[in-house]
């Protein structure tokens, strides 16, 4: 990628706070890192490790599909993938066979129907056996609040006479200390690594985005270890309406990737391939259509970056 | 859509789209699901209910979509919206204190009680016969929303004796079970199907047919569902969709064409 | 005030939702009321009654005075204040008699130093008797959100191992059904009415504001009513970088008050008025000197006005 | 800050200012109180520590003013600002996970195990001898933040052996209390005083005098000590203030009698 975001990133350590192990709290110590600038391949290599619950996030907008091109590319193995929508992001890593279990609320292609790699899995064991943890999108943002909160679960009003609660241990009663009432619980999310995409960084990491932005930033500040790919990475972050800024010591690395949200958009940047998305319907059908749409758009176009 | 318009000039899905529009009361909130619910609302919204307020699970709240979005989370959502906020906090400080008048959902099945599946069809739970997109908004939609309003095709697949898989709850097992569950809002108040209306019996609370679409026969409707079903007696036949309906839904659903370059 | 916010505030119901009585709902149901525009001692007279919980809001920035004046002018009694920052609005309210109990995290002048008319209700029981129930900023800050998301509390790492929760029964342990750790509970805030000031509204009622917006936003969606004063109210809400908007139809009335947050400030319209607060020390010590200022601040500039 | 200025050219409360701001170390972050916490954070970051992040409980993350705000939530506070964020936001996202490495507090009451009390003293809490302000957010402040650095001036009245109401907890009643109540952050590490500094006993947890400021006496310290004040082995005098620090704290005091009228 751009020669200038090359650094290292050997001393990127944790950020899981509390969870921090003593070591690197030491290492932390005399200061708070600020978010390094790395390449989008180092960024995965030292971010995203086999077996990691990694959490690629983006609701429609701003999802770090070059992001999850780079994970497969690394080829990760034994991932728990974690994600509100795993739409077409996840159908690629899943028919990659990166992924070992998933945890979501919604596993569809948005307005054009199935994921054909993601049902394969699950029906099929193809290419490898899936496991499932499902949830409302209610309950995963909320999870996603408890990550971010430091709080061990949260509480909503959720999921009461569904037959979700049945196939998890991580749905449960809670009662009101005040008013006895019987609400839902769900545990918070701590992905080992969450990826993100963002319109823009500036040199000390601080990064921006706006439009929709989902859950993002709780899905950020829930992880353990962060790297946010954006369209450009500028002097000075000039405000925006809507923005969402994340400051830099709360963010392990940036990378930048102009367009790293394609076929997915960055507002104010492009515009969503919503083509992209209907013909994947046929491309993501067949196990040899998928295959090749990988070899020729995932592993040969990293080759010849 | 089906490509298929019928000799009086419409197609089922018009028809099916036409009667759901009309269900949305101007001013009230409203919060859209992708899909028939989404072009249903924006319908209402460029006729009769110009200040219904679409709320998308996106974060988007007072959406006005010039053209229909094909997802929710769709640029032109946000950049008309009269706020975007986040999506813990559509679902936390919006969705779930009951809010939003009425939720609009779609099934892959849908049982007497207006419970819905979206989950799984077929075999169980860990090993299915057809894996669905899964839950999504909707248990929380189903369960807090001042009413919601069912938008489904209607055949023996999806109109079943018992959902595979309660992903959205309706009336439960019938009368009582929304208060015994706690559910706040106030449940299925009618489903729209490209035959017909139902609505559920105030008392047994099962879903009865009240209304079918111009040329539809009861009959038809009774061999499109899989239990045995309850025909209200002032059953009536709706009115036909307006000129005017049909310009504007058609026009709508070419914008959809367009977004694909958006 | 203004001619043309005058309109009639007969029709306004409250937003409970869930706990609106029947015939609320039924006269609801025709369609969403937009929030009317109003004047402002319209807009107190309908909106904030003898004996309600009232919430205030507004962290130093946007605080809103003016509406505080009007509660005071119109005589209200036993009224149950709630703010996280009872600061010289409070004082204010309490040294004039409308108060009965105070729900508060930190009670002083910010910068300057103690408020002498809240200790003078507190040690001396004048003008009357102040009970108090006291919180956290933390704790008050989530019953807020609580109150706003429709839950009937908070779970927070809070209070834990301070005398603050022998002298309530709102602060309450509560065990993680996952983890079994014991965190702290605190009740949701319900108020009857929050008032808040912002910069802007549009003619829907559709409110911005920006800059430094605290807990506004939960305050007034924790409400059963809700009343707003703005700066000014314009054709069309421009957006601007930091902003939260609110839409009209999750508030029940908005009243035009340029200045209203005087001596507190509105980012872009007015700026803090540190002179005042450094003053209200000496104007506030003493119950003559704070009698006077009220007289001729409050109750003759309403009769003026 | 007391106008008295001591032969040797500045005030025990510039020197108690100056001893706090270095305490701060360049790149940490910092949940600053107003007051004495506000101005040793800026003169910190106007000195040695030009890289401090200053988190003000009004929800500004990052803030970078150029003069001393009076509240905390001055304009220049979000004007200066990384990112502004709501108040719960920065109580549950910042400060509760334990992402804020210091934290900065006054006490109107301090006990030998660092417990702070701001809330009533006298008298009991129905019927208070002196209401002070209460909590605000210092208790949560005093439990996640990674440290707590106190600041306060050191008398008799201040410095108490038992407090009469925790506010906030610094070591409790000793050894293994903040494990045992469950609090995350580290508790107090140190305490800055008008006469010196003083810093928990690593077995004890005691408060203990570890440097005087310049010109001050461990008898004196003593004398405006509640308690039998335990005195470090290797006590040290501290520094002066350099001009520098002097200068530049100067300069910022004299921006607080401009932002009267800002």
């Amino acid at each position: 990628m751009d020669g200038r975001t090359n650094l290292s990133l050997t001393d990127v350590v944790p950020r899981r706070t509390f969870e921090m192990s003593t070591a690197v709290r030491m290492a932390n110590k005399g200061g708070r890192l600020m978010a390094k600038l790395v390449s989008l391949a180092e960024g995965v290599a030292h971010l995203v490790r086999d077996g990691d619950v990694v959490a690629l996030e983006g609701f429609t907008h701003l999802i770090p599909f070059a992001a999850g091109h780079e994970i497969i590319r690394q080829e990760r193995q034994d991932l728990t993938l974690v994600r509100m929508t795993p739409d077409v992001i996840y159908d690629q890593l899943i028919g990659a066979g990166c992924a070992r279990r998933l945890v979501f609320s919604w596993g569809g292609n948005p307005g054009v129907g199935s994921l054909h790699r993601f049902r394969d899995a699950v029906q099929n064991a193809w290419p490898r056996p899936l496991e499932l943890e499902e949830h409302s999108h209610a309950g995963m943002a909320n999870r996603y609040v408890a990550g971010a909160s430091g709080l061990p679960f949260a509480v909503l009003r959720g999921y009461t006479g569904t037959d979700l609660p049945a196939h998890t241990t991580n749905i449960r009663p809670i009662t009101c200390p005040f008013t006895g009432e019987t609400l839902t619980a769900v545990p918070a999310l701590r992905p080992d690594v969450t990826v993100v995409h963002a319109q823009r960084a500036d040199r000390d990491g601080n990064v921006q985005m706006w439009g929709i932005t989902g859950v993002q930033k709780e899905a950020v500040l829930a992880a353990d270890r962060s790297l946010v790919t954006v369209e450009e990475i500028v002097d000075e972050l000039e405000p925006v309406p809507g923005q969402v800024v994340l400051p830099g010591w709360a963010i392990t690395a940036v990378a930048e990737v102009p367009g790293g949200a394609h076929p997915s958009y960055a507002h104010g940047y492009s515009v969503r391939d919503n083509d992209f998305y209907r013909a994947w319907d046929a491309v993501s059908r067949h196990r040899d259509t998928f295959r090749a749409w990988l070899d020729q758009h995932v592993h040969r176009a990293g080759a010849a970056a | 859509m089906t490509d298929e318009t019928t000799t009086t000039g419409w197609t089922a899905d018009e028809m099916m789209t036409v009667a759901a529009a009309r269900q949305l009361r101007d001013g009230t909130a409203c919060f859209v699901g992708i899909g028939l619910p989404s072009t249903a609302a924006n319908l209402a919204r460029a006729t009769h209910a110009p200040n219904l307020v679409l709320i998308y699970e996106s974060g988007c709240l007072g959406a006005k979509p010039g053209r229909l979005p094909l997802s929710i989370g769709d640029g032109v959502l946000a950049d008309t919206a009269d706020a975007v906020v986040s999506v813990p906090e559509v679902f936390n400080y919006w969705l779930q204190p009951g809010r939003i008048d009425v939720g609009f959902l779609g099934a892959a099945q849908l049982d007497r009680y207006g419970n819905i599946n979206t989950t799984v069809v077929g075999g169980d739970y860990g090993a299915p016969k057809v894996r669905l997109p899964g839950a999504g908004g909707a248990p929380e939609i189903a369960a807090s929303c001042g009413e919601v309003v069912v938008i489904v095709r209607q055949d023996l697949r999806t109109f079943t004796e018992r959902v595979d898989f309660v992903t959205s709850v309706g009336y439960g097992t019938g009368p009582g079970d929304r208060e015994r569950l706690g559910l706040r809002g106030g449940g299925p108040r009618v489903v729209i199907t490209d035959l017909g209306v139902l609505a559920p019996d105030p008392v047994s609370c099962e879903l009865t047919l009240t209304r079918l679409h111009p040329g539809v026969t009861r009959e038809q409707a009774q061999a499109a569902t899989g239990w045995d079903l309850a025909v209200a007696e002032g059953l009536t036949t709706g009115e036909p969709p307006t000129a005017r309906e049909l310009a504007v839904l058609r026009a709508l659903e070419a914008t959809k064409a367009d977004g694909r370059r958006q």
